[in-house]
């Protein structure tokens, strides 16, 4: 086993908590990769921002149709029983809590559930999509990210220093060492590469972990 | 995903005494009469559920449907915008016996909280009834010069809704003017119960045609040839 | 020529009125009757509450739909170019400017275009409809009534006694006796009986009449 | 009721200097090409309309639809909830020059205030970007325990849209999620022009399908086979 997780097992770990039946918005880029890892026999209705409820993989390279996209404006197919509807319905599923659960990337993620994604200060030109919506309107939010950044600094952290996207918005994070809940704004651990000690993984993040029955951290080989 | 439920009595069964039930329909055009009369023989068998809260346009005709659960004494609230239908006798007995409370609404302004209860807008502002008794005692606020009044989002426990066409994931199509509240109070319903005229294979309603998607649909059960509320009116039912 | 006009002869007066291409709400009960004299020739595409735009005439006994009612719960057909909706979108045309014309009943009108139609105060069972979105919301605002009560007492008056319906909201009264515009905050008469002097008129309104150009007000016997 | 219009340069001949403009379309889906592309030509010809506020999801992509609008210089400020498409160099470059204004809104937050445009709300309160460097400077409320942002209406002097079918009397569909702002645009704009791909007439839209009624349409244009920005993109086309 390697020191981490590759960004597919990541996703892989996450799938696994999809409830049978939830309806579920993965952001754009990483968190996508979940669908591909649902496990066999659970029904899970993805939605999509610019205005699907069910709909499905990629078309076959050349059968695009660009009238039909997801959120990232990547082409997709419909499954049967979709439906398509305008972006104030759209965002009424968002904002109204019928989503079960949205999965999104993260810059940083805090102990109070605090979420940073959108922004990484001036210079740029800032874009912020439907994050805001998504992390305020579904029953849970779940975070996949890296443990740290790539200079090795941690990403959850006792709070976010980059402008935030939500405020006590997150309810699990999935990354590339543990798999954390947001309770009670503490990070409680629940599963951690079983090749790392408690001690290492704290040292990796920037706020109190806080240990339950911590469970092993084991995904198959992607 | 196992929304169809086998009958009646199942839809309605878990439906608890002192909740709040949104009941689709404008005067017959959509009322969920099956639905309601399951929900009224329960309540003449149980005693539950009683004391309910019911938002409807209207306040029951006749002696079906919602009358029907205002005769057997179901029902301590109506939320409504117009009580008087063309006949109204069952509420208005009980109403002017002081034995059922009315929270008046107008029209728009109902529906529009509805719609705010499903979208997660906890309060907006409309320019309707400002100035007006309804308006007493709510929020006022100028915006470019006119007046307006803050409403705050309705929601309910449970929604009884009537649809045409509906598939195993929930999908809802209405039938003409049938459709009225009823889109609305499926989003802004904690469980939404649907009457199908007819169950359909997922798919087999175009997704462009979807007007109610599953994800505001927690039941529903199957209801060949419905009654009609005004039909039934019409012919002496009562 | 009576001394005053009939319902039918004052819906036949505000249907001369309607503009073409209008988008219309009529009233339920007296202001329905107004589509019946429609000018030919003239397109109106008529809106009601509980969901229809562009629907015609009843349809004949025996043929009703009771799924296909106007606010009235009267029996409705459908033009070619009809259109269903659920009430919230319905609302949003009237509460968003989108209706040209919405013609209402009275109790009282006050000359500041305050008017009270839908409660008679305590003792009865109050019940609003639309009438409270309809008014505040068409770019016109229409009234037709009887120009006084059936005791004989002005309709038309200085300040309304009744519980309002909508604050400075009434743009045209057509009564039994004048076709009366309401502009900043004053009644400015338009037309009034021919047999009638304006002194006669004035005794039986509540409030000062401005006389601008008065034309005679003439309709056929119906 | 004369709502077709004969051709795409009649359609959009009296939109005026600093005009906002709501543009439909969420990335190349909806975006209706020719009537943008007529406006950008009546822009080269006779430097009018130029100063104009764009309100669409996106802030255009390569050189053609807003992105030619923006590179041809008539474009004062974009309102949008995400300025960052593939190729987003047109923005970019005349945003970082200081030469492009932005009004960034949470996508569901920008849906919400076109609709409360379109249908006479002038302010609503929403979770979305409580606490955020987006609510600065907006008031907050608390309503049943949780914090919310007040937010007001957006309107628009025009909307551009794209449709599927268009009928005489101004009845709209559209295709797949090529739908996504344009239906609430068309309610939130004094003025709504539309491009359909075909034109049929009164009757041939059952009323059940229809998604946007023509109470909400100004002038329909008919352009067969439009072109799609996204497929334009992907041949190359600039």
């Amino acid at each position: 086993m390697s020191t981490k997780l590759t960004n597919a097992q990541i996703a892989w770990r996450a799938a696994q908590d999809l409830p049978d039946g939830a309806y579920v918005n993965l952001g754009i880029g990483f968190p996508e990769m979940i669908a591909k890892f649902k496990p066999e026999g659970r029904e899970v209705v993805y939605h999509t921002e610019n205005g699907i409820l069910d709909f499905g993989e990629a078309p076959p390279a050349g059968e695009e149709d660009w009238d039909l996209i997801n959120a990232g404006k990547k082409a997709v197919t419909l499954n049967p029983g979709a439906a398509f509807f305008h972006h104030a319905d759209s965002f009424a599923m968002v904002r109204g809590g019928h989503l079960d659960v949205a999965v999104l990337g993260a810059y940083e993620v805090a102990e109070n559930g605090d979420l940073a994604n959108w922004s990484t200060g001036p210079g740029s030109v800032p874009a912020v999509g439907g994050a805001m919506d998504l992390v305020h309107g579904a029953r849970q939010v779940w975070v996949v990210t890296d443990h740290v950044t790539r200079k090795g600094e941690p990403k959850l952290l006792k709070h976010c220093s980059l402008p935030l996207t939500g405020v006590g918005c997150v309810t699990t994070v999935y990354t590339s060492l543990a798999v954390i809940d947001i309770v009670e704004r503490r990070f409680v651990l629940r599963e951690k590469l079983p090749g790392m000690s408690f001690e290492e993984l704290q040292f990796l993040t920037g706020a109190e972990l806080i240990a339950g029955g911590v469970a092993d951290l084991i995904v198959p080989e992607i | 995903m196992g929304k169809i439920i086998a009958d009646l009595d199942s839809a309605v069964a878990d439906i608890a005494d002192g909740v709040s039930v949104m009941i689709g329909g404008f005067g017959g055009a959509g009322a969920p009469i099956e639905l309601i009369h399951a929900l009224v023989e329960r309540y003449g068998r149980t005693g539950s559920p009683g004391a309910l809260t019911v938002i409807n346009n209207n306040a029951g005709n006749g002696a079906i449907g919602i009358a029907a659960m205002i005769d057997a004494g179901m029902v301590a609230k109506m939320v409504c915008s117009f009580p008087r239908s063309s006949d109204p006798r069952a509420f208005t007995e009980r109403y002017l016996a002081g034995r059922i409370a009315l929270e008046l609404v107008p029209q728009g302004t109902l529906a529009e909280r509805i719609r705010a209860g499903g979208a997660g807008i906890p309060a907006f502002y409309t320019p309707t009834s400002f100035g007006t008794q309804l308006a007493e005692g709510k929020p006022v606020a100028e915006f470019e010069g006119r007046m307006y009044v803050q409403e705050r989002w309705l929601k309910a426990d449970v929604a009884l809704i009537k649809a045409e066409l509906a598939d195993r994931k929930g999908n809802l199509t209405y039938r003409k003017a049938a459709r009225n509240f009823s889109p609305l109070m499926a989003m802004a319903a904690e469980t939404t119960i649907v009457q199908a005229s007819r169950v359909v294979e997922p798919g087999a309603i175009d997704p462009e045609h979807v007007v109610t998607p599953g994800i505001f649909v927690n039941r529903v059960v199957e209801v060949p040839d419905p009654r009609q509320e005004e039909a039934l009116l019409r012919e002496g039912s009562r």
